[in-house]
């Protein structure tokens, strides 16, 4: 089957006043339709950049899209002109951002909102595009929708701000939802609502799901495959089961360490990786976790790990040694 | 305050005549609208624009000071005399004459007859006697109590029981009989003065206190009726076409504000007004230049001066006050400063006004000579430091210089420009300049603005030189020096704490001497007195000049600072 | 380790309303932001005790308050067998060598115009008379104790690392050694592999330095982690406070189970497998608190009497203490 | 909203009695008698003191301390101030000193030339530095983007005396195209019905009257609009910066709307928000900072008046005249304050 | 194999940026726009020819006249007509404008730089202050201190009206009394009507000193001087009072507000300064109180408070250098506005006095030869006057962007 998504090569760049800041370093990977894909990745890893590339949402300047292709339904969105590239936003791939507070535009009503990309996209009407909002806002679970629609983004609350916000997500279908740490913002509680919201309205509407996270414990029950991110590159990447059963990537490993469980026994350490990532502008040549790693040999600070295939093809991972790791991390 | 509209009857006559020979038949006034737009040839504006550095006060004349409210109240209303035209004699205007007896204390005027106000109302001895006793009783039901009615106290010794008008009766319809107290020397020269312009009682009556003012207007019998006044902005007089002295040519006149020199300049150059006066002097050269522009001087009634504060020490030694006297280059000045409009001061009266002392002789430029008298005096080292020789207080009674106070010596220049100082901050520069090379350390100064300035000299606190200038009112000498210097024994603080009991003497025997000739003579001699005593020092008197466009003529300029413009004709 | 006898700090019926005023001409006191609502609890020496509770429950404001940089609206708090209420300016800043704070924001608790090496010392500059010299000395030692090479004391914060930060401020909670270190989420704003190290640390200087803790989290697993013992708050007030296995084992309120049950688990098999308590709805405003019990708006095992009465918080069963009026068909 | 709007309006009670007050301590304090400047060279003693009793001027300022120790309470309150404070609950501002008319009539024929020009600045200075800030942020960094910045530089930091008269100099010396002063041209008349005379000739449909009163506005609208426009083009610019930083841009960028309807629809009407306090602080200065401006273009309005009366001494005209802008200066606060309302649903005013 | 166990590896510091300060970071940004670098030039050019002229390239402007060359046009070269080069003409004395120009730099230099200080000392203090009471609570002395003078300024009304100036005295002890009074934590009624009546007596008794009247008068003011000391007044208030003082100063127009404290102090120079440096007050005092509040609620001020350090320490070593960024950015524009005001009074004949070279005054003067020609006279002054408040104005921007980019004015 032909993927839905195929991102090939990309590189991003932010220019900033200090140096380059190579944010994106030659990700590749594809996603089927209806799929869920989890990226993980702590701050500063490209996760939300690549995402950000793929909607061409960078600032340009100070960023900067280098290389690569991102096949998106037989179509480089890369070349695609800016007037086209709108109307794939959208209708085709839907984002929905991490900061519920600020992401809703305070001044005009929730329902203005939602029917603006109806409108757009699906040449709806006024009263049909309302009609429709009613019925998205009841989807995503909000009470007496109708009444909330005409309300200001400040009179909900943030889990209602972000209902609100996947909501216009959804207005238009989209085959492809990009989950931006969309409950990041958010309590726990609030969070267990979002993310089962979202794993209902993907089984019920098949589309695909791109979520970004740096919780591994978020994607875990809901992810079909996992993309573990580490300072612009994918390092390790596979389905849900064998990346936390089966875990290839030190980087991963020491990830998965890092998290208490909640029915840990009393006295567990919690296993952290030392140092702190690499800086962007100034990437080493080798293996960018080199330093941090506790499995370095001195092939690796010389030489940058491709992504390599296990033994399954569906698992791949970037380092020289993962064949010892292989097994070490399961839990 | 002394720039009064005044013609004369032989004035009158002699213009009407040459106007009425050199333009005959005139064309019937046209609607259209003058200085907007380029009018063809053929066709003459009617309406004389006049550009002014400020807006009247008030039209209520009698309740006013300033100049530029006579300057319109001048064309509306008249006084029972008129001055000559060119000079300060006073001649008949709304009176055809008035006659004293033998010890000059009761007048007999006779009124013109026909005469009718503006607003229809007939000219007589009732009018009279209604505007006079307006004037003097503070009773009066029109001496409205908002009002400060300034000249006729100033020139008349004060209100009711204190006015030197005893009585104003009215003998019939057209005569009128004034009791004075005492003799009064310049009693028709008063009477002449704008301020004592009869209005109509009955528009007085009508208007009440808002008589003068913008809403309430003004109603007299001038060759010009008042039409309306945008505050700030101007103010329209029309023809009266039936002016007792015949219908003026010109239709209308606008006073328009322009405060700014250099715009109202401009705006005569680019032809919205027609004329303006006061005139920057670098633009006087230009105006000169200019083919599209005449100037025309108004004689001078003022003199410009340097005062010495006498509570000081140093001042006090007449050597010092001559080496000033000395350092400083009138010459310079003047041509600088004044322009070729203005002369040279060696007396306080200005030349025009009988009792100027030819024969003194000026002080010359000299700062060798200054330098020399000052060494004499004890300042071998030059000036810059002086000494307060008695307490001087302020309005409220608080000591602000205190007796052997040392002060910096300084030099205070007046904060604006007045008709008889075109320049007073430059000529402050250069005077200090003078000063300097002659070996006075003077330190500019100014005390702030105008009323802060002239309260400081009310007081005496200008401790040190200051500038000041003073323009006539009715050409009379005692306006000039007997203002200033006619106190008692006691030091006249508002005068610098000059004392001189002599020359007090001499003004006050010259007050009530009838006789002009020793009048006269008594004056000259204290030209000389003041003189010899280096007492001022008298730096110029001023032309003033106002400029008109060449298109315009017969305007007849007056020395104590009225305007005619109902002679005005524009010509091709 | 955790007796009676060696409470450190006695929580009792502190309440902390922020007033809100309003009014046409004068302010008028029209309300309260009940932010923390009448609780009490006591922290034993050397122990670890976990505050956790969602945003807006209350639970920075009670770590606030118990170090009297917020006035307590009514309540005592005694630290040591002294009631800080009772000190006056001087005797309290004496009181505050002994316990110190660390903060949730490693970026806004750093003054950024001041070098590590003065951040550090200026709680010594503050208790102590030591001169530059012994300060620079223990400056440079407290950077080696929290992890970080002492050659920095003439850096900025900014040159740092949020992890690191958060290090400098632990070294200066510490500079004076205190009894009691108030921990403000002090992890909730570093990356999860920063976390760890930073938790790490912090156990191991307990060990070292005997420290007490209150350590303050919205994340459940990572409070369970770090404490002996834990309150969940909600909303100004206490649900429940019983030991880490207790509460895990055997949570007696409603809200806790919700909590607990909506923790993400990192395990995909056991994530997938789990029962979710799912709780619907928002949190309500502090403001206007539901009359009854605070959480009867989202619980779902609210009767009428939870829309009526407030439950009494009590100890149902021997030092598990909970406030809910169905707690015991919890018991099991 | 009533409700907020009438709380604003008492809150500006004290700062009003806080304006009158200081008023009136300036006059206390500065030199110079207003009856002497009145009078000018020839002023006699007794007329200054009639005038200062006629005026009250011979008061004590707030007190009569000395009427009280005497046991007259009615006198203890006969002041300059209180007497003052009455009139203006009478809403009377008092007469001229030196012209003795009310300040009321001058006010009301002067101020309309004031607020004429100011409201015209403002116009221009909106509709240059509205659209020019908003072009500038969004082609950010571009020559345009460059232009404005430096443009809007020097428009600050233009003396604009210096401007009206090197306006004064292009236009009317060299070029002769614009009168240097004035509101009108003589024998122009325009029916009055507001006294804004731009307004009135075009209700009146007197074409050669707008033409004439446009052509005498024109310069000293420009020099009075240069340092707001250049405000006003940084301010919008740099707020519109700001805005386009946040999520909900990104998020209507996300939408797939396109980058017109994203700027105008969804960063303009945020970023107006901050640009609108800019505004009401510009129009308060604007009316105020026309002091200059009025003096070198002769313009009748109340700008160079005050400062003429100011140093004339002629106090009720200043109270009058800095009562009035100070109370336009509140109210522009308040109608800033209440489009912060409108125009942002997250501030409820009750 | 290796273990994973982190206690292996020790801990590797990565300060990733090179050693530097953010005032450091702030200079190199500067350095880097280019726009910043030529308000530095020009400011630098206004600075450095200003002072070296005052103190190389002595003038005494008061013996500076030469009527025979008064106003000369620019002449680069002598000439017949010309002895002497102006390369910016002459003036009305025939003085070398260039050389007063240069001369006036330094007067507006002056200016600029006592009345921003003026202003930045009171508004800025006032506005520290405010800010910093309003969000952190005061402490007993500060309580004190702000009582004490709360009732020395509302009694100085009874005081003065009877004349009785110890009675000031009295009523700041009553305000200190209260501070501690609070702490016997009496009722709040009983407290207002003790403090009522205590104020009424110390109005009354003195006032009844001088007549019946005036002691009924000032026990009335007391009473009321009493009720309001009797609450427990804190920072909220100091702030609102200051403030309220702020938004008056404010609602005045500014130009006409420096117009009338020339007036009211006399005109000059060093007038001037005082006054365009009162206006300048609030704009300082609001800045420096946004700024207090905004630092203020940063968690390392809450920190220092949980250390214990005292409220000065807090002011000066945490509140004080952060703010700063706006307060300079602040000030360098207030330099620029400085100037402008004092050529504005210069013009209006209001600033410094002549001779003194002043560039408005020069301007203001010279204004009236425009209309015969002389334009060099007018122009000159007005782009020295334009291109050193530009050049401020293009520094102060640089600044804007170097210390704070997220931070406008």
């Amino acid at each position: 089957m032909e993927p839905l998504l195929s991102i090939n090569n990309l590189k991003t760049r932010f220019h900033t006043e200090d140096g380059i800041v190579k944010a994106v370093n030659g990700v590749s990977y594809s996603m089927k339709v209806g799929e869920v894909l989890g990226v993980v990745g702590e701050s500063g890893c490209g996760k939300s950049v690549h995402a950000l590339s793929i909607m061409r949402l960078i600032q340009i300047p100070p960023g900067e899209i280098e290389s690569g292709e991102i096949w998106f339904d037989g179509r480089d969105l890369l070349k695609l002109d800016n007037n086209d590239m709108r109307h794939v936003r959208g209708r085709d791939i839907a984002m929905v951002f991490q900061d519920p507070m600020s992401s809703l535009n305070p001044v005009y009503t929730v329902g203005f909102q939602i029917c603006e990309a109806l409108m757009l996209h699906k040449k709806m009407n006024k009263n049909e595009a309302r009609h429709r909002a009613v019925e998205l806002l009841t989807l995503v679970g909000i009470p007496e929708a109708k009444r909330r629609l005409d309300n200001y983004p400040h009179q909900f609350s943030g889990g209602m701000r972000q209902r609100a916000m996947i909501a216009m997500a959804l207005s238009c279908e989209p085959k492809l939802l990009i989950a931006d740490e969309p409950t990041t913002a958010l309590d726990v509680t609030i969070q267990a609502q979002i993310i089962n919201l979202v794993v209902k309205l993907q089984e019920e509407l098949g589309m695909a799901v791109m979520w970004i996270t740096h919780d591994l414990g978020i994607v875990a029950e809901m992810a079909h495959t996992i993309n573990v991110m580490y300072a612009g590159y994918i390092i390790e990447r596979g389905n849900v089961r064998d990346i936390y059963k089966r875990t290839l990537h030190p980087y991963t490993f020491g990830l998965l360490g890092s998290l208490p469980v909640i029915d840990e026994a009393p006295g567990t350490k919690l296993i952290s990786i030392p140092g702190l990532p690499p800086d962007l502008i100034d990437l080493p040549k080798g293996c960018p976790f080199y330093v941090r790693c506790t499995y370095r040999v001195d092939q690796c600070k010389f030489e940058l790990p491709p992504l390599m295939e296990s033994e399954s093809s569906q698992h791949t991972v970037a380092c020289w040694r993962w064949q010892e790791i292989d097994g070490k991390g399961t839990k | 305050m002394n720039k009064k509209s005044i013609y004369t009857i032989v004035g009158l006559i002699v213009i009407l005549t040459m106007v009425l020979t050199a333009c005959a038949p005139k064309t019937p006034a046209v609607t259209q609208v003058p200085g907007a737009t380029d009018a063809p040839a053929a066709e003459l504006p009617t309406t004389f624009i006049f550009g002014r550095g400020a807006d009247s006060v008030q039209l209520d004349p009698a309740i006013v000071t300033d100049g530029e409210s006579f300057r319109v109240t001048g064309q509306v209303l008249e006084p029972l005399y008129e001055y000559e035209l060119g000079s300060t004699v006073p001649v008949p205007a709304l009176a055809e004459e008035c006659v004293p007896n033998a010890d000059a204390t009761v007048w007999n005027c006779k009124l013109r007859e026909g005469v009718k106000f503006h607003d229809g109302t007939d000219f007589n001895a009732d009018a009279v006697v209604f505007n006079f006793e307006r004037w003097r009783f503070t009773t009066d039901p029109y001496h409205f109590a908002s009002q400060v009615f300034e000249y006729y106290e100033a020139m008349f010794g004060g209100f009711d029981d204190a006015s030197m008008i005893t009585e104003v009766k009215k003998v019939d319809d057209y005569n009128v009989q004034f009791t004075l107290s005492d003799p009064l020397a310049p009693f028709l020269a008063n009477l002449a003065m704008d301020m004592f312009a009869i209005s109509s009682p009955a528009a007085i009556e009508a208007a009440g206190e808002a008589y003068g003012t913008p809403t309430g207007g003004v109603v007299g019998t001038g060759p010009f009726k008042f039409v309306s006044w945008e505050e700030g902005n101007q103010i329209i007089v029309d023809a009266n076409a039936d002016y007792w002295g015949g219908a003026p040519t010109i239709k209308q006149i606008v006073f328009r504000v322009i405060p700014d020199d250099s715009a109202r300049f401009l705006a005569l150059k680019a032809g919205d007004i027609h004329g303006l006066e006061q005139a920057v002097v670098e633009d006087l050269a230009s105006a000169e230049a200019d083919p599209n522009l005449t100037i025309i001087t108004r004689p001078a009634l003022n003199t410009s001066y340097l005062a010495f504060n006498y509570n000081i020490l140093e001042f006090q030694d007449i050597r010092v006050r001559e080496a000033v006297a000395h350092a400083i280059d009138k010459e310079g000045l003047i041509s600088n400063f004044f322009g070729k409009y203005g002369e040279v001061a060696k007396n306080l009266l200005p030349p025009l006004v009988w009792g100027h002392n030819d024969a003194v002789v000026d002080w010359t430029f000299d700062p060798a000579l200054s330098k020399q008298l000052l060494s004499d005096a004890g300042f071998p080292d030059g000036l810059s430091e002086v000494t307060i020789a008695e307490d001087i207080l302020n309005a409220d009674g608080a000591v602000v210089y205190k007796a052997g106070d040392k002060i910096p010596l300084r030099l205070y220049y007046m904060p604006v420009t007045r008709f008889y100082f075109p320049a007073a901050k430059e000529v402050g520069e250069a005077m200090a300049a003078n000063l300097t090379a002659a070996g006075f350390n003077v330190e500019l100064y100014l005390e702030g603005d105008w009323p802060t300035y002239l309260g400081s000299r009310r007081n005496g606190l200008l401790v040190g030189l200051y500038l000041l200038g003073w323009g006539g009112d009715n050409g009379d000498p005692d306006n000039f020096t007997g203002y200033f210097f006619s106190g008692g024994a006691e030091p006249i603080k508002r005068e610098g704490w000059y004392q001189n009991a002599e020359l007090a003497d001499l003004l006050r025997q010259a007050l009530v001497n009838p006789d002009r000739a020793a009048r006269e003579a008594i004056y000259q001699q204290t030209e000389q007195l003041m003189h010899d005593d280096v007492m001022r020092i008298w730096l110029g008197h001023n032309n003033t000049p106002l400029i008109f466009s060449s298109k315009v003529t017969g305007y007849g300029a007056q020395p104590v600072g009225a305007d005619y413009f109902e002679f005005i004709e524009f010509v091709p | 380790m955790t007796s009676e006898d060696s409470v450190l700090v006695q929580v009792q019926n502190l309440k902390k309303y922020f007033p809100i005023y309003k009014g046409l001409i004068v302010n008028k006191h029209v309300n309260d932001v009940k932010a923390v609502d009448d609780i009490s609890f006591d922290v034993y020496k050397g122990e670890t005790l976990g505050l956790v509770g969602e945003t807006g429950c209350g639970k920075t404001t009670v770590g606030r308050t118990i170090l009297h940089l917020y006035r307590p609206t009514s309540g005592k708090i005694i630290f040591g067998g002294i009631n800080l209420a009772d000190l006056g300016e001087n005797e309290m800043r004496v009181m505050r060598r002994r316990m110190q704070m660390i903060f949730q924001d490693p970026y806004a608790s750093l003054n950024p115009r001041m070098t590590v090496g003065s951040i550090i010392s200026a709680p010594l500059d503050v208790h102590t008379s030591a001169n530059r010299k012994e300060k620079q000395d223990q400056v440079q030692e407290l950077l080696k104790i929290v992890g970080l090479n002492p050659d920095f004391v003439n850096r900025y914060p900014h040159e740092f690392s949020g992890g690191q930060r958060q290090r400098i401020g632990i070294a200066r909670a510490l500079a004076l050694s205190p009894d009691l270190i108030i921990c403000d989420e002090p992890i909730s704003s570093l990356d999860v592999s920063i976390q760890a190290q930073v938790v790490n640390l912090l156990e191991e200087l307990q060990e070292r330095l005997g420290l007490t803790y209150i350590f303050i989290a919205h994340d459940l697993s990572m409070v369970r982690h770090i404490s002996n013992r834990m309150v969940v708050m909600y909303l100004g007030k206490i649900m429940e406070l019983a030991d880490r296995n207790e509460i895990y084992l055997r949570p007696l309120h409603p809200y806790t189970q919700a909590l607990m049950s909506a923790v993400p688990i990192p395990d995909p098999d056991k994530a997938r497998n789990r029962q979710r308590i799912l709780l619907e709805g928002d949190i309500p405003s502090p403001v206007n608190p539901p009359i009854g019990c605070n959480f009867n708006t989202r619980c779902p095992i609210a009767t009428e009497e939870c829309f009526k009465i407030d439950p009494e918080y009590r100890e149902l069963t021997p030092k598990h203490f909970v406030a809910c009026h169905h707690a015991e068909q919890f018991i099991k | 909203m009533g409700r907020y709007i009438l709380r604003r309006l008492i809150s500006v009670i004290p700062t009003l009695i806080g304006v009158t007050l200081i008023i009136f301590l300036f006059q206390r304090l500065i030199p110079g008698d207003p009856a002497v400047a009145m009078l000018g060279e020839h002023a006699t003693q007794e007329n200054v003191e009639r005038i200062r009793e006629q005026f009250g001027l011979n008061r004590p300022a707030f007190l009569d301390r000395e009427a009280l120790a005497d046991g007259d309470l009615t006198g203890f309150f006969d002041s300059q101030y209180i007497r003052y404070a009455n009139r203006l609950l009478h809403f009377d501002l008092g007469n001229s000193i030196h012209r003795r008319i009310p300040v009321v009539e001058t006010l009301s024929e002067r101020f309309p030339a004031t607020l004429e020009l100011a409201t015209l600045s403002l116009l221009i200075s909106l509709l240059i530095g509205l659209p020019v800030g908003i072009a500038s942020a969004a082609r950010r960094n571009s020559a345009l983007d460059g232009v404005t910045m430096v443009g809007s530089l020097i428009g600050v930091s233009m003396p604009i005396f210096w401007l009206g008269i090197m306006e004064i100099m292009l236009f009317s010396v060299f070029l002769n195209w614009l009168p240097s002063g004035g509101r009108l041209s003589t024998g122009i008349v325009i029916t009055p019905i507001t006294h804004l005379l731009l307004l009135d000739s075009l209700l009146t449909g007197n074409i050669p009257g707008f033409v004439d009163a446009l052509k005498h506005i024109a310069m000293p609208a420009i020099a009075l609009a240069t340092i707001p426009t250049a405000i006003i083009a940084r301010m919008t610019r740099s707020s519109m910066l700001d805005v386009l930083q946040e999520d909900y841009i990104r998020t209507a960028t996300a939408k797939g709307l396109a980058e017109r309807v994203v700027l105008f629809r969804h960063a303009l009407k945020n970023a107006f928000l901050p640009v609108i306090t800019i505004i009401g602080i510009q129009a308060g200065t604007l009316l105020a900072g026309a002091v200059l401006t009025e003096t070198i273009f002769s313009w009748p309005g109340i700008g160079k008046w005050v400062y003429d009366s100011i140093l004339g001494r002629d106090y009720p005209i200043v109270q009058g005249v800095t009562l009035l802008i100070a109370i336009i200066f509140l109210l522009v606060n308040l109608i800033v304050d209440i489009s912060y309302a409108i125009l942002d649903p997250r501030i409820s005013y009750d | 194999m290796a273990e994973i166990n982190p206690q292996d590896t020790e801990i590797v510091d990565f300060a990733i940026r090179e050693h530097r300060s953010l005032w450091l970071d702030a200079w190199r940004r500067l350095i880097a726009n280019k726009i910043a670098m030529l308000g530095l030039f020009v400011v630098a050019l206004f600075i450095l020819t200003a002072s070296l002229s005052h103190f190389f390239w002595k003038y005494d402007p008061k013996s500076d006249l030469d009527y025979s060359s008064k106003l000369f046009a620019p002449n680069l070269v002598v000439t017949e007509d010309a002895p002497a080069v102006h390369i910016f003409g002459t003036d009305k004395l025939g003085r070398d404008i260039f050389r007063r120009v240069v001369h006036g730099g330094w007067n507006s230099l002056r200016v600029g730089l006592v009345s921003v200080s003026i202003s930045l000392a009171i508004g800025g203090l006032m506005g520290l202050l405010a800010g910093f009471f309003e969000s952190i609570d005061m402490n007993f002395w500060e309580r004190v201190t702000l009582m004490g003078l709360l009732g020395l300024g509302l009694g100085s009304l009874s005081a003065w009206i009877a004349a009785q100036f110890f009675q000031i005295f009295l009523f700041s002890g009553l305000g200190i009394f209260s501070v501690v009074f609070q702490r016997w934590k009496a009722g709040k009624k009983v407290r207002i009507l003790a403090f009522a009546v205590m104020g009424m007596l110390l109005g009354g008794v003195s006032g009844l000193l001088v007549g019946p009247l005036v002691g009924l008068v000032c026990g009335f003011l007391g009473l009321g001087v009493g009720m309001i000391l009797a609450r427990p007044l804190g920072g909220k208030l100091f702030s609102d009072v200051t403030m309220r003082i702020m938004d008056v100063i404010l609602s005045f127009p500014s130009y006409l507000l420096a117009i009338a404290i020339v007036a009211f102090l006399g005109p000059g120079l060093e007038k001037g300064m005082i006054a365009i440096g009162v206006v300048g007050i609030p704009v300082y005092a609001r800045l420096a109180r946004s700024a207090v509040l905004s630092v203020s609620q940063k968690e390392y001020v809450l920190a220092a408070q949980a250390v214990g350090e005292s409220h000065g320490r807090i002011l000066f070593k945490h509140i004080v250098p952060n703010i700063l960024s706006p307060i300079i950015v602040q000030s360098t524009m207030g330099l620029a506005n400085a100037i402008l005001s004092a050529a504005a009074l210069g013009f209006l004949g209001l600033g410094a006095i002549p001779p003194e070279p002043e560039w408005g005054a020069m301007l203001g003067d010279s204004y009236k030869y425009l209309s015969s020609g002389a334009w060099w006279a007018v122009l000159f002054p007005g782009l020295a006057i334009m291109l050193s408040v530009l050049g401020f104005n293009l520094l102060g921007d640089g600044l804007r962007d170097a210390l704070d980019p997220k931070m406008r004015i």
